[in-house]
């Protein structure tokens, strides 16, 4: 009996089903809270023609930016894309399609597609290229365009803890856009850097129930810095 | 003279009161945060989750799990809260946050803001400019008053793709203080030894200038 | 003989999986909880706010801050995690519950159900019963096949307002376990000792009798 | 130097500005997590014509239910109100208006008034006394009816631990729609049974950032219990 352990065994078996032409939901924020050892097994495996919903595509060499190498993304779903030489040449010679969306209206797209509601109104972007082609219906004297949910066929998702369960939480900032996506994904991988057992993890302190959860791997990360800022000891004084 | 990036940061942070909750954005506004006036207290949220961000770590503290909006590593003050970026956009966008400042290519008379992309060259994206310019009630945009090449960005009308609609109602250059308001820049101060005439050359909108124009006061 | 409450719990039990998220109504629903087949671990949804409902506290453990949807005392087992009404639904409506198991007055050949509100007396309100049929993809009804004065509650058109249009695909009452499919309810088992015909009698609605029908086996 | 010191002295200043008329969303699910003592400020005030959006309205002597006994609430907007005699003859006597609301539904509403989302799509409620008259319509297939947010001029909180700023951490169930109903008032007021200092709660741990709450109370609960159902020796053996 499985029962809800939710671990898997390697890798391969946590990326297993992802087949070309799939969508694909990343948590992370720049490369912070990055799902790093998942993204490089898709790389390994290959898979291409791949939709990517995420709010970056990572930088040259790291976090999704490796999956341009071999060109595997067809098209990106982000609010910011600018951190990316390899992004920059294959989106101007027409071989990456980008879909820029508003930062907080792409959470709430996410979070939309796990909750089942398939649409949403916000201001943002009214009046703006984001809002081109969009419904807009006015309340209280104010005007909204609707925002339609999204889904993946995955999910890959970071945490810092898991229980067996899946229930999952997050470390600081990293934190991020994994809850959303962790409840969006048809499958949702998730890798984590210490798993503990079901009763450890106080029921309050859970970011992201295990229902959402389909399969657990225990992962080593690099954790790179994008903007490594400091205080030296004379500026703080 | 012209204000520095500083003073701009400065004349800005004037614009805080006591218990405010401020979204600032990257550049000149997150200087603002160095030019909170004495015995206030304001606190900072950075969009991706965190509301109580601190000083940059020390070296010790050094933690590639705790950044800000930026990708900067920070750190967070006591009574900090950490949360998910829909919830951070619920904040935002719900109008919680009483004060976003943010950069800007053009602002123009009706309040229009044009800030994340130019035609013809990389679409970098909006990243959380648009949620923030709609959410928030309070917005004060900074920026120089016009280009390099001396254009204008204070216009009739933007010409580049907008960020925001409507949504614009206190700009900071370095040469005036505005307000939009009925389809015009009202100038409501002038950046020390700036004259008025300098600011309406370099403005192309509508402006609107009083009999007595005061310097501003640091 | 028609089954008794805790036969119909048993019998629906028989539809869970291992590994099942379930989401159990108050009533005939709550009971099923007892009849999980051995080795099989399912866990409890609490639509409050709660995965991983465990069993009543003793007097020790009694905490007014500790309920579940029915407003009972109860504990949370190793592994669960308690959050907001608003998550709660957000699982709920996402179709992350694999098994809703709901009470009905009236459930018709469509699919449709009504269960919460019967014009005349009191309206008591829906609870979470609407989020429940139409977020779940599998639902099953429990109830009696006729009412005490023997009126079909398997009806062609129900006749009370709807808590959901379309939603239902199994139901099991104290007769039969039927399945919904083409306009239509599908004898799929009978109660030990139930015969056919009666079921025949006391369905309203379009029933489609197979050759053979099997008892339900306990 | 206020700050960011919610602290209040007193519950009528807690309540100070409540007017006949206004809005009031209370969190609570029937009597787990209500903000008791509000409530029986708002009795000792006397404010009328009051609409409540509460998922129940309390039980007789208890909870939501003693403002029906000088006839405060002109309106309850809510999931479930079947606990309550009085209820039944205010509403009977047509002194009293209910709009009954899903809870899932009128979770989400307020969530979305707290969050700027002016409305949303659901299946929940469609082809249902709920949709009638309300926006219907079709994605991928299946029809979903729109659902405007809610806000009130007041929202009324308990909570179990707060800082002084506001953040706040609930307890087990009590959590509820508390968190949803902090969001969505002009002026959000919290009790809560202990305050500290800010630091003193872990910033991953927070259920509900300071920056949604305006006023802070510590209280005394009576916590009444809905239905006591235990597990006694016997019939755990």
């Amino acid at each position: 009996m499985s029962g809800f352990n939710k671990l898997v065994g390697s890798y391969q078996e946590a990326m297993a089903g992802l087949e070309d032409g799939m969508t694909v939901i990343a948590g992370g924020f720049g490369l912070c809270g990055i799902p790093e050892n998942l993204i490089s097994e898709i790389k390994n495996k290959g898979t291409t023609d791949l939709t990517f919903v995420s709010n970056n595509c990572g930088v040259d060499g790291f976090g999704l930016g490796v999956l341009l190498e071999d060109k595997q993304i067809k098209k990106m779903v982000s609010s910011y894309v600018g951190e990316n030489k390899l992004f920059e040449e294959q989106l101007l010679a027409g071989e990456l399609e980008v879909e820029l969306t508003p930062q907080g209206t792409l959470a709430e797209k996410m979070r939309a597609g796990g909750a089942g509601i398939p649409a949403f109104y916000t201001a943002t972007g009214y009046g703006t290229p984001v809002g081109e082609g969009k419904e807009v219906k006015e309340f209280n004297g104010r005007k909204y365009i609707m925002e339609e949910a999204i889904t993946g066929d995955f999910a890959i998702v970071k945490a810092w803890k898991a229980d067996t369960f899946g229930n999952l939480v997050y470390r600081h900032t990293a934190q991020n856009f994994n809850p959303m996506a962790a409840t969006a994904g048809k499958i949702t991988v998730v890798e984590v850097e210490e798993i503990v057992e079901p009763g450890e993890l106080d029921p309050a302190h859970i970011h992201t129930p295990g229902i959402y959860v389909d399969r657990l791997i225990l992962g080593t990360f690099e954790k790179r810095i994008e903007q490594r800022t400091i205080t030296t000891v004379e500026s703080q004084a | 003279m012209a204000l520095s990036r500083e003073q701009l940061a400065q004349r800005v942070a004037q614009e805080m009161k006591d218990g405010y909750y401020v979204n600032l954005g990257i550049g000149i506004p997150t200087l603002v945060a160095n030019y909170v006036p004495e015995g206030m207290e304001v606190m900072l949220q950075s969009e991706n989750g965190l509301l109580g961000m601190g000083r940059f770590p020390t070296e010790d503290e050094l933690d590639a799990d705790m950044i800000n909006a930026g990708k900067q590593t920070v750190t967070a003050i006591n009574g900090a809260s950490i949360f998910s970026s829909a919830e951070s956009f619920a904040m935002i966008r719900g109008g919680h946050v009483d004060l976003t400042v943010l950069g800007a290519f053009e602002v123009d008379v009706r309040g229009n803001i044009a800030s994340y992309m130019i035609p013809g060259k990389l679409i970098k994206g909006m990243g959380g400019a648009m949620d923030l310019v709609a959410g928030a009630d309070n917005i004060i945009v900074t920026m120089t008053h016009a280009s390099k090449n001396g254009e204008s960005k204070l216009l009739p009308k933007c010409t580049l793709p907008l960020t925001g609609a409507g949504c614009i109602k206190k700009v900071v250059t370095d040469l005036a203080f505005m307000e939009i308001r009925n389809g015009a820049f009202w100038l409501i101060e002038r950046a020390p030894g700036v004259s008025v005439q300098e600011i309406i050359d370099k403005t192309a909108g509508e402006l609107v200038v009083p009999d007595v124009v005061p310097e501003m006061q640091f």
